[in-house]
């Protein structure tokens, strides 16, 4: 094992996380100097990406470039495996740790976005529910907050998030059921990337399409066609290829001495997006784009 | 209807009673139609399931073999155009196939039930995660298929084609397992294997069967999964449903030492826990209490079953012994005084 | 009137137990006492309640009513602990062994031997005090071999020593020779004299009447739950104890042959199994006749009998069914040749214990009760119905469960599973293990009525009286071959045993 | 040491070879000493499971015993500043009173343990997000306890405390479990309760004693979890624990119907598995079939040792035949040579 490897853990396996494969393989590409790995932890803990990272030190890894699943208490496990290899963090930030640098988006941004694209959308305000995979992660905690924020004193409220564990079909069920038991709310949001599917196929079954504001996050096709067909207010997504692609790069190059790469902040915001009806094609033909590509 | 599934209907019908008066919503149409669409689905494995515990045995593999032939089938459809009635067949003849591994595996090489569908539990999950490379198995955007749709997510009468399905597999199932020769043969087998075999029931049959048929109907329960969700991500489709299914077949009186239990008994448990899950939504208690909520009132509802079974019991062989002292002559010494030791 | 005149009070009084299952009342108001030093038999037909009454006894069943005196101390509450500490040893009708441990363990399970300051266990010490207690009882096997490589019989003999080894006053033993051969039995019969002669009083339940006989001093008779009579030792006689089990007269145990044997339906060439691969084993039965099979206690009658009904192997050797080359691979094999067996262990391999008496009837033929392959419960109810009536199977409801059942109406349904198909030949292995004089009769009745329609019947018995009583020739297994071979005019208890211990050289085939 | 246990050793060591050749670093003792990290944990509730599975009961509520009780003890620590040798006491006490809960529901209220601990799983887990409102419990930035983490992550000689924890807990187990007369009594009712009852063995306090140090070692085992992940994620932390708790049990021998089963099996089971996850790790097979690797090991090891058993028996057995037929000039007037067959 000559070549120096380079690990982007991730916190769950999603599609979500397929751009951020491409923008790796995209970089591996360019440094063939290198030997780069994309690994999904067996599930979305973070004793398991802990013990993952274990290993991978373990192994020979030189640079490890993770989204943890609970950056916040995995600050110990951070400093063990940073003091034996440079650590970045992305996706989500434990700024207390040794990490070298934060790669990523800002999730409280994220949901202020949302929150703008409520606002616009329902300038009488109206009642939201919110959907979302683990209740207690932290992107889903700042992505409601940012929510939250953005939408105060515009007569819009967040009446309750409801919570699935990543069970798809309780995604679903739970639209439904809030379909069925809350006829007063005028107003959903999806903060994981399968929730906005599920609230499309509910709504549709239900044939309330359109007549329920919807806001989104991430770029799943099922949001971007109802995006694209006027039936979504909009979606919010990060830029996970960059995250990828940037992130291999950062590393490669400070393992290779150059440490400009690095803000004094230790944070390299890549900026989230609105899409809406109006820029849906654009987005969508550049995701095309990296994906085959 | 047996005694113990008519336990379990009162349970059903006053937990509905305190949601409803609760939030009255719960009986609307709308609301039932879902829960009775998720009954369903989940009915139908559970059915399967209960196949396996009437041997003795157990099948863990179901939720994860509800990923691997729900990327299979979304796959097949969706991305390389496999007309749906073929895709159906080669799902229902996949799972035929892993059915009679788990069958072989366990009758022919001695192993272990529970190590067997372990094994199943962790290899077709990861084959669905390897496969797919991670990525959801979903259909194109706007991609249509009226009649599968129709077949899968459709409705008559308000009632969820999946609910039907559940009815019409249910019934064939209550034929085959409380009247048919299979059924008593599996009967036997569960109780008693060796016995069985002694009588002249090829017993490895009869237990390989019952893993095909749990295995083909889950097999169904996948392609109706993968149409309700439209899109399968293979590191969480299915987590954790076979604990649902057994804990709906040990609701509904299957006992997990084999040979007993009732089809109507497990489609009643899967009615329980998809009231609790849907009465979690409906009362608006925060998600986070959900499994607590569902534990408690199984716990207590179980309890309570079990502790009036109890009951009558002891009351039946008091009075027999009463109207025996009353018949004879009167015995030595009184001694009804003693009646509450039994 | 019992043997001395200084036995002054009882060591045990039961009085007024009435015990009811739901919907059944297995005991109404019995009382009994039991002296020091007296071995005191209880007798009555199967279901009569003689188990129940002793598992009340050993604190395993409380009864619904009633008290037990311990040394003049009335006890309201009577649980296993409390009538060990009473001195109480319990040998079940159906065998409690353990075949997850060696037999030191089980014997001494519950009062395991502890050594050192932190009370571990010492299997040394055990070993070395079952050793005396096995040899007591006539037992070959070692304190140490696992109890899972134990035949029925040798786990009986087991189960007795277990009992030998409490310090008890009194030792139930409820049927333990059922599976016993006679030479076992006799050991059995010296040790209690010897329990007599330390004082110890013995509770003797056994159907073979011949024994209690020989041991009783007292006997005590159940009928339907009530207490039907006692008689005293002088008194003690087969008619006598028949009359009161069953309040009337039976005029003859076992009917006479009737034609001579035709053909043979079975024979075996230099057959080898696979259980004992070194003794060849050739032998016929022929067409209408019983041919009895004595051995003595692990001699391979069930192993051979198994071997031809398809479980086990046969490694070598010719078989001919009725003219045909046969080889059974499997139980359904066999059974779809027409070869049934009744097998010894009843709890293991004769019936599904947990299942309704009918269906047990049915099991083995629900394609005849059955239409379009749905089981019609009508056709079930009436062919369980039907054997009911013939074999006199004591129960309300053949809905019920067989666990419900005493054991020797446990036997007859075993017996009605096979009676109401179409057998070829029937291999009965202790097909009255645990079954009343009464129904013994029945079925030695049904045996002859089979035997007479042409039927092959081998019987497999460790009851000599039995073998001797109902046989039309005998072979005698050793060492799992065939010992020798008797006809009926050379049948005596002498010949069969010396066959069985090796004593002579074997006689014509 | 038992033959079966040998089996799985041998496997143990044979999947070992291959990982060490393909990857050297699997032998280095950073490795190891993560790996005996884990083993340490996870061995620690298996054991406890074994005493549960030896009874012919299960314990499904492992998992979120963990979860409930790791957020209870990080809040007592880290929150409310209880000193840690309490904070350890106290959940200790907990996990016995659920043991004891659990306990009691099986022996005194018959219900079936699958039942009872299902409805623990979903309750513990439910009460833990529900306390937590679904946060994260974790430790102040910062904090430090030394006396704590020297105990808990701590290593001596490069080996994790937590692996001296599990073997010595291992060895008293093995005592209690292969030598003294509580595990003498707790193999005859795993094999046969009513027949125990029969032996004055009081049965119910046996059964509720397994549940107890089940519970009680999963209690032990939770503090060493969260001290190894520094926070308790409610929702998912400890998910699926029960299964491997099982597994590990089930491929050290123990039968899941009871009576049968050895200490060093299970742990051997629990080193096995996280073998399997080391593996996957270092040989850097995707992720996503980790698990796939895991079942077919699992698999292919189980079978390979029961046909090399089976194997084993049919030729003692043709053996035995061959010397018969070479001593005795024909077999029947032979008998005697019987002797050395028994
Ligand atoms: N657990 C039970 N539930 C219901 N009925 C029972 C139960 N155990 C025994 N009985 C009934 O009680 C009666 C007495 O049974 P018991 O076993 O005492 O008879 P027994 O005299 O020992 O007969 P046998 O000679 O056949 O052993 C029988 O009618 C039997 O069906
Ligand atoms: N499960 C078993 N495993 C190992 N050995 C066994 C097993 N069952 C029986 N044996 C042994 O096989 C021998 C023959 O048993 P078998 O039951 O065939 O004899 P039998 O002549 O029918 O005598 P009986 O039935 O009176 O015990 C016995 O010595 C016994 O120890
Ligand atoms: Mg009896
Ligand atoms: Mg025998």
């Amino acid at each position: 094992q000559d070549k120096p490897q380079l690990a982007f853990v991730v916190n769950a396996a999603s599609d979500f996380w397929k751009l951020a494969e491409a923008g790796v393989k995209k970089a591996q590409g360019e440094l063939p100097g290198y030997e780069l790995q994309f690994r999904y932890p067996a599930q979305g803990t973070a004793a398991l990406q802990n013990a993952l990272m274990d290993d991978l030190v373990a192994a020979g890894t030189d640079a490890i470039m993770i989204s943890s699943a609970d950056p916040k208490n995995s600050i110990d496990a951070f400093n063990r495996v940073a003091a034996q290899v440079p650590l970045f963090t992305t996706d989500s930030d434990a700024p207390a740790s040794k990490r070298i640098a934060y790669l990523g988006s800002s999730n409280t941004l994220a949901g202020v976005q949302a929150g703008e694209i409520a606002v616009a959308a329902m300038p009488k305000g109206g009642k939201c529910m919110g959907f979302v995979g683990f209740l207690g992660a932290d992107n889903a905690i700042e992505r409601i907050a940012g929510f939250r924020k953005a939408v105060e004193g515009s007569g819009i409220e967040l009446a309750d998030v409801r919570g699935d564990d990543v069970d798809f079909a309780r995604a679903r069920s739970n639209v439904d059921d809030v379909l069925a038991a809350n006829p007063d709310i005028t107003c959903m949001v999806g903060f994981y990337s399968y929730n906005p599917p599920k609230i499309y196929e509910a709504l549709q079954a239900a044939g309330k399409l359109g007549a329920i504001t919807v806001i989104a996050f991430d770029e799943d096709p099922i949001t971007l066609g109802a995006v694209r067909e006027g039936k979504f207010a909009g979606t919010v997504v990060q830029d996970p290829y960059q995250w990828g692609y940037q992130g291999m790069h950062l590393m490669a190059k400070y393992l290779e001495g150059d440490k400009s790469g690095v803000p004094a902040d230790g944070l390299i915001i890549v900026p989230t997006k609105v899409i809406n009806a109006s820029n849906v094609d654009a987005f969508e033909a550049e995701l095309k784009e990296r994906i085959g590509g | 209807m047996h005694k113990k599934d008519l336990g379990l209907a009162v349970l059903i019908i006053i937990v509905g009673a305190v949601v409803y008066l609760r939030n009255p919503l719960f009986l609307s149409p709308i609301n039932l139609g879902n829960t009775a669409n998720l009954i369903g689905l989940f009915g139908l494995f559970a059915i399967g399931q209960g196949f396996v515990i009437m041997t003795g045995g157990i099948d863990l593999s179901v939720g994860s073999m509800i990923a691997l032939l729900g990327v299979i089938f979304v796959d097949m459809v969706g991305k390389f155009g496999v007309p749906w009635p073929v895709a159906i067949l080669v799902v229902i003849a996949i799972g035929t196939l892993l059915g009679l591994a788990h069958g072989i595996l366990i009758t022919k090489l001695r192993m272990q039930p529970f190590v067997v569908t372990l094994c199943g539990l962790l290899i077709y999950r990861g084959v669905a995660r390897g496969y797919t490379g991670e990525a959801t198995a979903g259909f194109p955007f706007g991609a249509h298929y009226p009649a599968l749709e129709w077949l899968t997510i459709g409705r008559s009468f308000g009632v969820p084609h999946s609910f039907y399905a559940m009815i019409i597999i249910g019934v064939v199932c209550w034929f085959l397992l409380h009247r048919s020769v299979f059924g008593r043969h599996l009967q036997a087998v569960g109780k008693n294997e060796d016995a069985a075999r002694y009588s002249g029931i090829r017993t490895g049959f009869v237990i390989t069967a019952a893993y095909v048929i749990c295995a083909v109907l889950t097999a169904v329960a996948a392609v109706y999964f993968a149409m309700f969700t439209r899109s399968v991500q293979p590191s969480s489709h299915g987590n954790f449903y076979e604990l649902y299914a057994i804990a709906a077949a040990v609701l509904g009186g299957f006992s997990l030492r084999g040979g007993e239990g009732s089809i109507i008994g497990v489609v009643l448990g899967a009615v329980l826990l998809q009231e609790l899950q849907n009465l979690v939504n409906l009362l608006g208690i925060p998600s986070s209490l959900n499994f607590a909520v569902m534990g408690a009132v199984i716990l207590s509802g179980v309890l309570a079953d079990q502790q009036f079974n109890r009951y009558r019991a002891k009351r039946r062989a008091a009075n027999a012994i009463r109207v025996l002292n009353r018949k004879g002559s009167t015995p030595r010494q009184a001694p009804a005084t003693t009646d509450e030791i039994g | 009137m019992t043997t001395k005149a200084d036995r002054k009070r009882p060591l045990l009084v039961l009085e007024s137990i009435s015990k009811a299952y739901p919907g059944v009342v297995a005991l109404s108001n019995v009382s009994m006492s039991v002296m020091a030093g007296e071995v005191l038999a209880l007798i009555g037909e199967n279901g009569a309640g003689k188990s129940t009454l002793m598992k009340i006894l050993g604190g395993v069943v409380q009864p619904s009513s009633g008290h037990i005196i311990v040394d003049d101390v009335r006890c309201d509450r009577f649980l296993v602990t409390e009538s060990q500490s009473a001195g109480i040893a319990f040998v079940h009708q159906e065998l409690n062994v353990f075949d997850n441990l060696d037999v030191a363990a089980n014997m001494f399970l519950g009062r395991e031997i502890r050594s050192g300051f932190l009370g571990l266990l010492d299997e040394k010490a055990m070993r070395a005090a079952a050793e005396p207690l096995l040899r007591r009882v006539g037992a070959m096997f070692r304190p140490d071999t696992p109890v899972a490589d134990l035949s029925l019989a040798e786990r009986q003999l087991l189960e007795i020593a277990k009992a030998l080894s409490i310090k008890a006053g009194v030792i139930i033993m409820d049927e333990p020779t059922s599976s016993l051969t006679l030479s076992e039995t006799k050991t059995l019969m010296k040790v209690i004299a010897d329990l007599k002669a330390e004082g110890i009083a013995v509770i003797y339940i056994s159907h073979r009447l011949s024994e209690i006989e020989e041991c009783a001093d007292r006997v005590f008779a159940l009928r339907d739950g009530k207490a039907a009579g006692e008689l005293s030792q002088f008194e003690i006689n087969h008619d006598a104890m028949i009359r009161m089990m069953i309040g009337r007269d039976l005029n003859s145990l076992y009917a006479p042959p009737a034609r001579p044997a035709g053909e043979a339906v079975l024979s075996l060439r230099a057959v080898r199994t696979g259980a004992k691969p070194w003794a060849l084993v050739d032998f016929d039965i022929h067409y209408g006749e019983i041919l009895g099979v004595a051995g003595l206690v692990g001699a391979g009658r069930t192993e051979l009998a198994e071997a031809i009904f398809g479980i086990g192997t046969i490694l070598e050797g010719e078989i001919m069914l009725a003219g045909k080359p046969f080889r059974a691979a499997s139980p359904r094999d066999a059974i779809e040749a027409g070869v049934y067996l009744v097998p010894e262990d009843r709890k293991r391999t004769g019936l599904v214990l947990e299942s309704a008496i009918c269906e047990n009837i049915c099991l083995a033929d629900l394609g005849a009760v059955s239409r379009n392959g749905f089981v019609s419960q009508n056709l079930v109810k009436e062919r369980a119905e039907d054997q009911r009536t013939k074999l006199a199977i004591r129960t309300t409801d053949v809905m019920r469960n067989t666990a419900e059942l005493s054991g020797g109406n446990q036997q007859k349904v075993v017996l009605g599973k096979w009676l109401s198909m179409r057998p070829v030949l029937i291999i009965f292995d202790e097909p009255t293990r645990g079954i009343d004089v009464a129904s013994k009769v029945e079925i030695y009745r049904l045996m002859r009525a089979l035997a007479d329609t042409g039927v092959g019947v081998m019987m497999i018995s460790s009851d000599m009286e039995e073998v001797i009583g109902v046989s039309d020739r005998i072979v005698v297994l050793r060492e799992g071959a065939i010992a020798g071979s008797l006809s009926r005019s050379q049948f005596s208890e002498h010949n069969v045993l010396k066959l069985a211990v090796g004593a002579i050289r074997k006689t014509n085939a």
